[in-house]
């Protein structure tokens, strides 16, 4: 189904021209300790979100903030129209928002067809079946029934988005998706991503590796310490050499 | 718990107050259908619960085998009495000491454990102190107890006052009341019961500043056990007998919810109220039904659930929030009268 | 003689070695800088330090006087203080009274059951002292916990200053700071230096490189590079990131 | 004469399934030597074999076939309590040191040195942004300096990784299709086939500039 299709559908999208996710003003702590100040961002439908930043800048709590993980002491986070901001984070991913962490976090013991099968569920958003999976990394097939402690990197990737399409998001965080994986695979996931995207899922990247996020991402913004240092059009920071060498040391 | 006002007192207003209160009871508690042994009970576990709020409102320390160096102050004021010689100042001297020395071989035990090990070993040693005492029929009597022990008179040299009725026992018991909360008042707010607090709050901050926490875990603990055994004695003399069901698991549980219903983790004086309620309770409402405990299990759970600060807490929060609207509303009448 | 010293300290964990051969020494009122990716080993170190993690090989010394493996409140005793990443205050003491159990002459009478402690001037007006360098004589009778943020931070200091120490120890002294905050905290940490040894672990390396004598990155358990700030900035690498762009 | 650094001696390891009817899963053959202290760049795809080698040579996974030889000791009879002052693994940022222990440690030789001589770093984070790159690369040129063995293992996904291995390396090391193939200079490895299937297009581009 393109993005088109989708957006074919009127009534299953909200219908104001607000953004499908938008974080407002978030302040976040660990304990009593600060870590993410006034952070906003606004990622739309079908649009791939780039956040960089340094070890340590607040990427990986902007994530959790999104999934109800850990929650934001102020501020506000919409999605799909609706106020997130205290819901369960149960409640949150069946609202369409899937999550592929950077250690994958499959379940180690149980074979790929189950760590896939236990993902499944409809949203608003497009239905994703194993087969429509399959036609995205069509290797997985072969590995339904291998158990994911046995899986190289590369193929534990594959699982972990798969995992988060099955539970069709209309968005998608990935948290530095090319952490240990080989540049062969690393552009793999990229492309994947544009895939994507075209198809109308949207996705927000984190990733220490600017120039990987840069070159899938529409839209950028750069951490430093818990704030937004710098936010805007991918293209302005994947060109502007300058720039690039300013906010990212590269 | 926060410094209260007077602190630096040795005897505050509160204090003298409690004390005036406390003796006009024998005057009036027949009249309200009471009796006054009930008076001399809630006395003597007061000071019972004053010692043991020492340890888990100060020091944070939850002993949940606390009945154990109770009922060892009990044995030892009896077998004194009977053994060595029935003189009121040594047997309780015994039984304060005996509590001091149950209570510092545990505490040797367990003063390098924290949090829940903590408790796991209380209750373990509450229980093999209390197991002892079954077995030792030679000794306890085991279960049917020590008996026939005697109130013995208060000998002052020259004169000796005869303690046989519960008037006169209630008295020299106020006193002794008296005494053991001058001077647990008076430990909590000094910089020993400072330091004790610090470690509740923080055992780790505590150590990096310099206090060897293992060693103030110990004394705090071998003096809430002696104070518990004084008490103990007292209550062996009360009762005329000793037993071993006040060092049971159950009887440990009674003193941790007379402390919190009562309020002990914010107030100096919660464990007094926890002690009132719970033994007046006893008595009201096990006269009508005989799951009177049912009763006040509810109570607790009620307690834990919506007012975990404890009766004492719940007043003093009343206290905080009825004074500020008394402000307003006086500014208010004030406005209206000037206007 | 160095102030704090520690030769080839070795910590594992189960399988994990966190510390593989770290040495280090503070001299006499220098401020060491130790930074360091999330889990190089960094509050183990500091750790080790205060005695509260033992190691399994090496040696802690205080002015030349080997301490290592004493319990942490025999080091605190030697006028080693230390402030905590995640924070812990006495947070229902007043302001005040943490500064006090803190005081060296409060710890000298520990032990004393007999007088009150409070309303004694002796402690009160050290105390005050405490409070008013870092900033906190206006608070000193608010609850700990009623404090914000940045008193809290100002306070943990204090509470390790009250201490009279030959040597501060700062996990993050940062962390969780505004820019505010952190100017706060430079012109104290400035004032401070020189009086007293000051070892500090931070992540903002303008903080760290602006204050800091000497800086020792701390990665893999082990020191992998040593110098003073403008040392460390002659690195082409670091010269290409954020470090290289401070002033 | 003092030995060499490293020797993998006709080293195999083969992973099997089946209770029965042993198929291998996966192997992997390394027969080289490393005379002396240079630092080496480790490359190759993922589940290939990089941390099962670097686990056999660290001693904590043992061979199927063949022996590592580290300062002239076989590290796999080495004390396990000792294993660590010949060589280190080191995992992103801390060291792994798991070790089945099948003998006795009684009965295990001492290590011959006291201080490890051999340094594995499985893909260390590098951050542009931070400025550790330029601190971790000093550190591995001291430990060159003090004669000892480095191994770097990363993946190169963006242009700074291949300029970080084209700096430090000295040699390389390709981990491919169950084999350790070495590599004696950055140029060389450019021009690898498999290391070109390995990189894709993109990376070989870059590659190929920088070399």
């Amino acid at each position: 189904m393109s993005a088109a299709a989708v957006l074919a559908r009127p009534e299953t999208l909200p219908q104001t021209a607000a953004p499908l996710l938008s974080v407002e003003g978030i302040h976040t702590y660990y304990g009593e300790t600060q870590v993410l100040f006034e952070v906003s961002l606004a990622v739309g439908a079908a649009e791939v979100f780039a956040l960089l930043g340094p070890n340590g800048a607040g990427k990986t709590t902007t994530l959790r903030s999104i999934l109800g993980l850990t929650r934001p002491k102020r501020g506000r986070i919409r999605f799909a129209g609706a106020d997130v901001t205290h819901w369960p984070t149960h409640r949150i991913a069946r609202a369409g928002i899937g999550w592929v962490p950077d250690d994958r976090r499959l379940c180690p013991t149980l074979t790929v067809a189950k760590n896939l099968s236990i993902a499944e569920k409809r949203t608003r958003f497009r239905s994703w079946s194993l087969k429509d999976a399959f036609g995205i990394f069509s290797p997985i097939e072969l590995l339904m029934h291998r158990e994911a402690e046995n899986l190289s990197g590369g193929e534990m990737q594959m699982v972990a988005i798969s995992r988060a399409l099955l539970g069709s998001p209309g968005l998608v965080l990935f948290d530095e998706p090319s952490q240990g994986l080989a540049p062969k695979i690393v552009s793999d996931v990229l492309a994947t991503i544009r895939r994507l995207r075209d198809e109308g899922v949207a996705a927000i990247v984190v990733e220490q590796n600017a120039e990987i996020a840069l070159s899938v991402a529409t839209k950028a913004a750069v951490l430093d310490r818990g704030r937004i240092a710098w936010a805007g059009e991918a293209a302005e920071l994947r060109d502007d050499r300058a720039l690039r060498r300013k906010l990212l040391g590269a | 718990m926060k410094t209260p006002p007077h602190a630096e007192k040795l005897i505050t207003p509160a204090m003298l107050v409690l004390g005036l209160v406390l003796a006009t009871v024998p005057l009036w508690i027949s009249r309200v259908g009471l009796y006054p042994y009930l008076g001399v009970e809630i006395l003597i576990w007061s000071i019972y619960a004053l010692a043991f709020n020492l340890l888990l409102g100060t020091a944070g320390l939850p002993s949940f085998g606390h009945g154990a160096y109770f009922g060892i102050g009990a044995y030892a004021f009896g077998l004194t009495q009977f053994n060595v010689a029935p003189s009121l100042w040594l047997c309780l001297a015994a039984a304060l000491l005996a509590g001091g020395i149950a209570g510092a071989l545990v505490a040797l035990f367990i003063s390098h454990r924290r949090g829940i090990y903590y408790a796991f070993m209380t209750i373990a040693f509450g229980q093999i102190f209390w197991f002892v005492a079954i077995k030792s029929h030679g000794i306890t009597g085991g279960e049917d107890g020590l008996l026939k022990i005697r109130r013995l008179p208060v000998d002052l040299g020259l004169v000796s006052i005869d303690l046989s009725s519960n008037t006169a026992l209630y008295y020299f018991v106020l006193l002794a009341f008296m005494l053991a909360a001058v001077g647990l008042w008076r430990l909590t707010h000094s910089p020993f019961g400072r330091v004790l607090s610090a470690i509740r709050q923080s055992e780790t901050r505590a150590a990096h500043l310099g206090y060897p926490v293992r060693l103030y875990k110990f004394a705090v603990f071998t003096i809430s056990a002696a104070l518990s055994g004084f008490a103990g004695g007292l209550f062996a003399m009360a009762q005329n007998s000793a037993f071993p069901d006040v060092m049971s698991l159950h009887y440990s549980g009674y003193i941790v919810m007379m402390v919190l219903v009562g309020g002990g983790m914010v107030s100096f004086w919660g464990p007094v109220v926890g002690v009132v309620v719970f033994l007046v309770a006893r008595d009201v409402i096990g006269a009508y039904t005989t799951s009177w405990m049912l009763w006040f299990g509810l109570l607790f759970i009620a307690v834990v659930l919506f007012k975990p600060e404890g009766i004492a807490g719940a007043v003093q929060g009343w206290w905080r929030q009825l004074d500020p609207r008394r402000l307003r509303e006086g500014a208010r009448l004030s406005q209206v009268l000037r206007g | 003689m160095a102030v704090l010293e520690a030769c080839d300290i070795h910590v594992r964990f189960g399988d994990r070695v966190v510390l593989e051969e770290i040495s280090f020494a503070v001299e006499p009122g220098e401020m060491h800088g130790i930074m360091g990716p999330n889990g190089a080993g960094k509050t183990t170190f500091f750790n080790v330090l205060t005695g509260r993690v033992k190691p399994s090989r090496g040696e802690v010394r205080i002015e030349g006087e080997d301490v290592t493996g004493l319990p942490s409140h025999r080091i605190a005793a030697r006028g080693i203080a230390r402030s905590f990443q995640i924070m812990t205050l006495f947070d229902e003491f007043t302001a005040l009274e943490n500064v006090e159990v803190a005081l060296p002459e409060f710890r000298a009478r520990g032990f004393d059951g007999r007088r009150a402690a409070v309303g004694d001037r002796g402690f009160e007006s050290a105390a005050r002292a405490v409070l008013a360098e870092v900033g906190l004589a206006e608070k000193a009778g608010i609850v700990a916990k009623d404090l914000p943020y940045g008193d809290r931070r100002a306070l943990e200091i204090a509470v390790a200053l009250a201490q009279r120490p030959r040597v501060l120890c700062l996990d993050e002294p940062t962390s969780g700071l505004g820019s505010d905050g952190r100017a706060r905290l430079a012109i104290l940490i400035a004032r401070l230096k020189g009086r007293l040894s000051i070892v500090t672990i931070e992540h903002d390396m303008e903080f760290l490189f602006g204050l800091a004598d000497r800086i020792s990155v701390v990665h893999w358990g082990q020191v992998i590079a040593r110098g003073t700030p403008a040392e460390l900035r002659q690195n082409a690498w670091v010269q290409r990131s954020n470090l290289g762009r401070l002033q | 004469m003092t030995p060499p650094l490293l020797v993998l001696e006709r080293l195999k390891k083969v992973y099997t399934r089946g209770a029965l009817v042993k198929r291998p899963t996966f192997t992997l053959e390394a027969d080289l030597e490393f005379p002396e202290s240079r630092i080496v760049g480790v490359l190759g795809p993922n589940g290939a074999g990089k941390t099962t080698l670097f686990e056999m040579i660290t001693g904590s996974n043992a061979p199927t076939e063949g022996r590592v030889l580290v300062a002239g000791a076989d590290i796999h009879r080495v004390k396990y309590k000792e294993r660590d002052r010949l060589a280190i693994h080191y995992h992103q940022s801390y060291q792994v040191r798991s070790f089945s222990k099948r003998v006795p440690s009684a009965l295990l030789a001492r290590s011959p040195t006291p201080k490890p001589i051999l340094h594995l770093f499985d893909e260390p984070q590098f951050n542009t942004q931070d400025g550790y790159i330029g601190f971790m690369l000093d550190f591995f040129r001291k430990l060159r300096a003090e004669g000892k063995l480095v191994f770097v293992c990363l993946h190169p996904t963006a242009r700074y990784h291949l300029e970080i291995l084209k700096e430090i390396g000295e040699s390389f090391l390709l981990v491919h299709g169950g084999k350790a193939v070495p590599k004696a200079s950055f140029s060389e490895l450019v021009v690898d086939e498999r290391a070109r299937g390995y990189l894709g297009p993109d990376m070989t581009a870059t590659a190929e500039a920088l070399a």
